[in-house]
């Protein structure tokens, strides 16, 4: 069964006002399309979760989407602060952002418990640390095997998690290389899941290789394709991180009006992802297009 | 004159200190230069782990950020982070976490989360990360910052990553955890943890600086070691490494 | 480094006396080359921990290697039942047998906790079931958010765990494709590690797929060159699971002095593998061999 | 007289159960053969897992073992078993499990550990394999085997698997966990759980089978359905792929 659709469709169909949403991905594979195409049909009242908020979360809470961020570490990765989040928490500018944070052991133990539907999850973390203090859901259970007290977090279950893969079939069995961050684990503990593919394949370029599966289209509700998806995060073998669009948010986003001007042309300006890679230009992409390094193949055998 | 900056002295004395070092846990930042370093010197077989999910990284550029391309293509192993975190960090496989700090007391505590009150920060720091993990599984930890009364304060505004609490053996009443830190590179000298105050002392000098200097930028009275040694400034190739192969930009040397 | 040695160097340097050892691999890559050196170095006392004891269990239990089993499913996969560990259990023939049984999740769980050092593993099964009656290490704890108990197991933590994997280099770093079981979680959470492998590979081919590397050398003691080292279980793409030594195994096992002149004749008699891959002759290799069925490859990208 | 055997019948009707499932989750023995031919028939979408770690195979031939390395190639999806144990199992992606049994009480509860004492069994059985767990996580669960006195036994000697306990609600009181066994096929007729008492009933024969004949080989008073219908026969096509592609050497069809 076909499930391939356009960003637009998608976000609309799936996002829901007041939603717990995660765009997962570890610095790699970060699904700025989704992210944007949120801003553009102004979705209000979020909960956003990640690991790493990153730019695409401070470009969300500038642009109003959010009420509340559960994440482990608040930066522009390798640049330094995320200045429109620091805006809404120091001074509720464009508006107050409730934080739940934890370390990303924490949000770790968190996802997993949520794919594996347990009440809790257990982390050797947090002891000795101001983090429980201020974060009531991290807690304690007893070792009943006499060991000393272990400290817990409560599964994190999205309404609908988006996660951008190298590639996937029309079912949205989807394959990632490089790293796979929390990707498996966000998907499966969401209700509704977005595939974003930077290529549809043939469902038998799929089997070829099912140790790359890492989300069957079993919990997959739409499959959409989205060359360069990811800018500026990357798709790896794809492009590359684009370190100057990082080190260039520092100052755009310092400045909450840059900010409403960077967004007007680059989200509200644009109908979607392809004017957005036509508009960056080929330089661009010139730019961050890696060379190669292929994986080799292995032999599954064939077994009759 | 010195034909080397401060931040130089600072990234190479760090990457010594992981001479015999088989498995380091890289923090972002600083850190991140200095073990790059260390692996094209003096640890040519030290492992990079990258909390993205990266074992045995051999990185042909410097990485921005911890989750870069750069650091899976020709990497040992990638796996997914709930693996990273259980099977190497805190199944106690990592020798050294390197970590970089807004705050630092005393006791080697690490602030990265708020100045100011939780609920109503001055400042909002970037949070835990993996820090706060890093702090208390790994077996040891390193710690890189340039000295400042900003960060070397009295009291912490928030405890993100524990060190050795309020000293003696309260970090070892913790329970099964690593030994937290022991040493403590700056731009001015090295420190190293006393091994029954678990005090931050000043052991080793950079040099042409100064205990007053250094005592300057610290918030509390110094400790400083009976023996003050001084560090051996950055060789010709460490210089080299950093200004041609890590960061020809400048951007952690300047 | 080089970690490469033989497989009777390896059991003699790395298995003792009393020992718990689990020689992992989940129907695929079972180690029983390793089984055959250990049964061949009359090593006594064992712990063995599988999932599945198989044939090399039966075989291992047989000799007397054996005191105590910590298990899943006891059973000849799809064949019916393992014929010498019933005659210890059910006659003490040779030697009473000490059972610890779970359920495969229990065992996964264990695993899981061993590997990750943590001082136990939730898993929600075992209620309504007699096992935690026989098994008091199951236990339950409390679930600090409000909901239902959940039951615990402890870690497992083999002394020995012996991996058996299709391609490893020089220092250890293991690669595996087809069913991965629970390999890695059983490598990581021993204490001595051998890996044997079908291939010794240059480094750079591991280097060239990361994401299939299951094992760091990092954890790896002692790396075995052993082709045909899994028969009669397979290596995916290198040769199929022996049927037919399955099947004839349920007569074989039947009788203890049957069994023990297949001992002689296949263990005892025998230097090691590559005297036992001789003697059952090429007519087996073929009849195992499977045909192709390639993976592809995909590119990981050069970042300079 | 009949062209087909009874475990033919079985088999066939076993499959039909599957018509309208999406995700199966396939025991050793009897099940693996009806999963396969409903996935050749009446469920060309069916997913078959396995507890080896395989989502969406497509056998190429009757695997004898569950970790065959024909279930591998051109599947879907291969993962380690915790990812399949608690990202699809525990989760409840699973829609049916799909069991074989030793000894099945009239609830449903099955015993494949030990016949006799636990700790000086008569006869020692494989034990739970994922049985316990399939039993307790699956949405609901299909059991498969063939009628004797020594399997549907009045009492169980051990609880392996939960069925419905006691009857009534005792499973619903369990918890958080999937109903538990709706339907078992056997090699005379089909028997569906009381909605209610959720107590075994007899709800259709295969042909040329009476409830006498069902009721010899079960160690209790048997429940039947008012309406009893009547098994339609193996077809063809299902004759077919058991015989010539499935189970040639008939070691299941026996």
């Amino acid at each position: 069964m076909s499930k391939v659709t356009t960003m637009r469709d998608a976000i609309a169909d799936l996002v829901r006002d007041g939603d717990c949403v995660a765009i997962e991905g570890f610095t790699h594979l970060i699904c700025f399309a989704a992210g944007h195409e949120i801003i553009r049909q102004r979705k209000r009242g979020l909960t956003l979760c990640r690991l790493t908020p990153d730019l695409i979360y401070d470009q969300m809470i500038a642009a109003g989407c959010a009420r509340k961020l559960v994440f482990s570490y608040l930066g522009n990765p390798g640049v330094g602060s995320l200045h429109a989040v620091r805006r809404a928490v120091e001074k509720g500018v464009p508006a107050p952002l409730e934080l739940e944070e934890y370390s990303h052991f924490g949000m770790v133990g968190r996802l997993v418990a949520g794919a594996a539907r347990l009440p809790f999850y257990p982390v050797r973390t947090f002891t000795g640390s101001d983090l429980p203090a201020v974060n009531r859901r991290i807690k304690q259970v007893e070792d009943p095997y006499g060991g000393e007290p272990v400290h817990v977090v409560p599964p994190l279950n999205p309404d609908l998690t988006v996660i951008h893969v190298q590639r996937a079939d029309r079912d949205g069995n989807a394959q990632v290389w490089g790293l796979p961050g929390m990707q498996a684990e966000a998907a499966f503990a969401a209700a509704r899941v977005i595939v974003v593919a930077e290529e549809i394949v043939d469902e038998g370029v799929i089997r070829a290789d099912p140790n790359r599966t890492v989300i069957p289209g079993l919990i997959v509700d739409a499959v959409v394709p989205e060359s360069y998806g990811a800018h500026p995060s990357y798709a790896q073998g794809y492009y590359d991180r684009d370190t100057e669009a990082y080190l260039a948010w520092d100052s755009i986003s310092r400045d909450q009006a840059a900010l409403g001007a960077w967004l007007d042309e680059w989200v509200y300006g644009l109908s979607g992802r392809a004017e957005y890679v036509e508009k960056m230009g080929p330089s661009v992409w010139q730019r961050l297009e890696p060379g190669e390094a292929w994986s080799g193949q292995v032999n599954y055998g064939l077994y009759r | 004159m010195k034909d080397y900056t401060a931040s130089e002295m600072m990234i190479a004395a760090s990457a010594r200190e992981l001479a015999d070092v088989r498995v380091v846990f890289v923090g972002i930042g600083l850190p991140n230069v200095a073990c790059n370093l260390a692996q094209r010197t003096v640890a040519p077989h030290l492992e990079l782990v990258y909390e993205a999910g990266v074992y045995g990284a051999r990185p042909g550029r410097l990485p921005l950020s911890i989750g870069d391309p750069c650091l899976v293509t020709g990497a040992t192993s990638v796996v997914p982070m709930p693996h990273l975190f259980q099977y190497y960090l805190q199944a106690g496989r990592i020798d050294v976490g390197f970590l970089g700090v807004a705050q630092i007391d005393r006791y080697g505590n690490l602030n990265t989360t708020v100045i100011g009150p939780y609920q109503q920060p001055k400042v909002r720091l970037p949070g835990s990360g993996g820090g706060c993990d890093i702090a208390l599984l790994a077996r040891r930890v390193l710690v890189i910052t340039r000295l400042s009364r900003r960060t070397f304060v009295e009291q912490l505004d928030f405890v993100t990553s524990p060190g050795h609490l309020t000293g003696g053996d309260a970090r070892g009443r913790l329970g099964d955890y690593g030994q937290g830190p022991t040493v403590l590179i700056t731009d001015m000298g090295i420190f190293r943890f006393d091994a029954e105050t678990r005090e931050m002392t000043l052991t080793s000098l950079h040099p042409e600086c100064t205990v007053a200097g250094v005592q300057e930028q610290v918030g509390w009275e110094l400790r400083v070691a009976e023996e003050l040694a001084t560090t051996g400034p950055p060789t010709a190739e460490e210089l080299r490494i950093m200004r041609e192969e890590l960061d020809p930009g400048g951007r952690h040397r300047k």
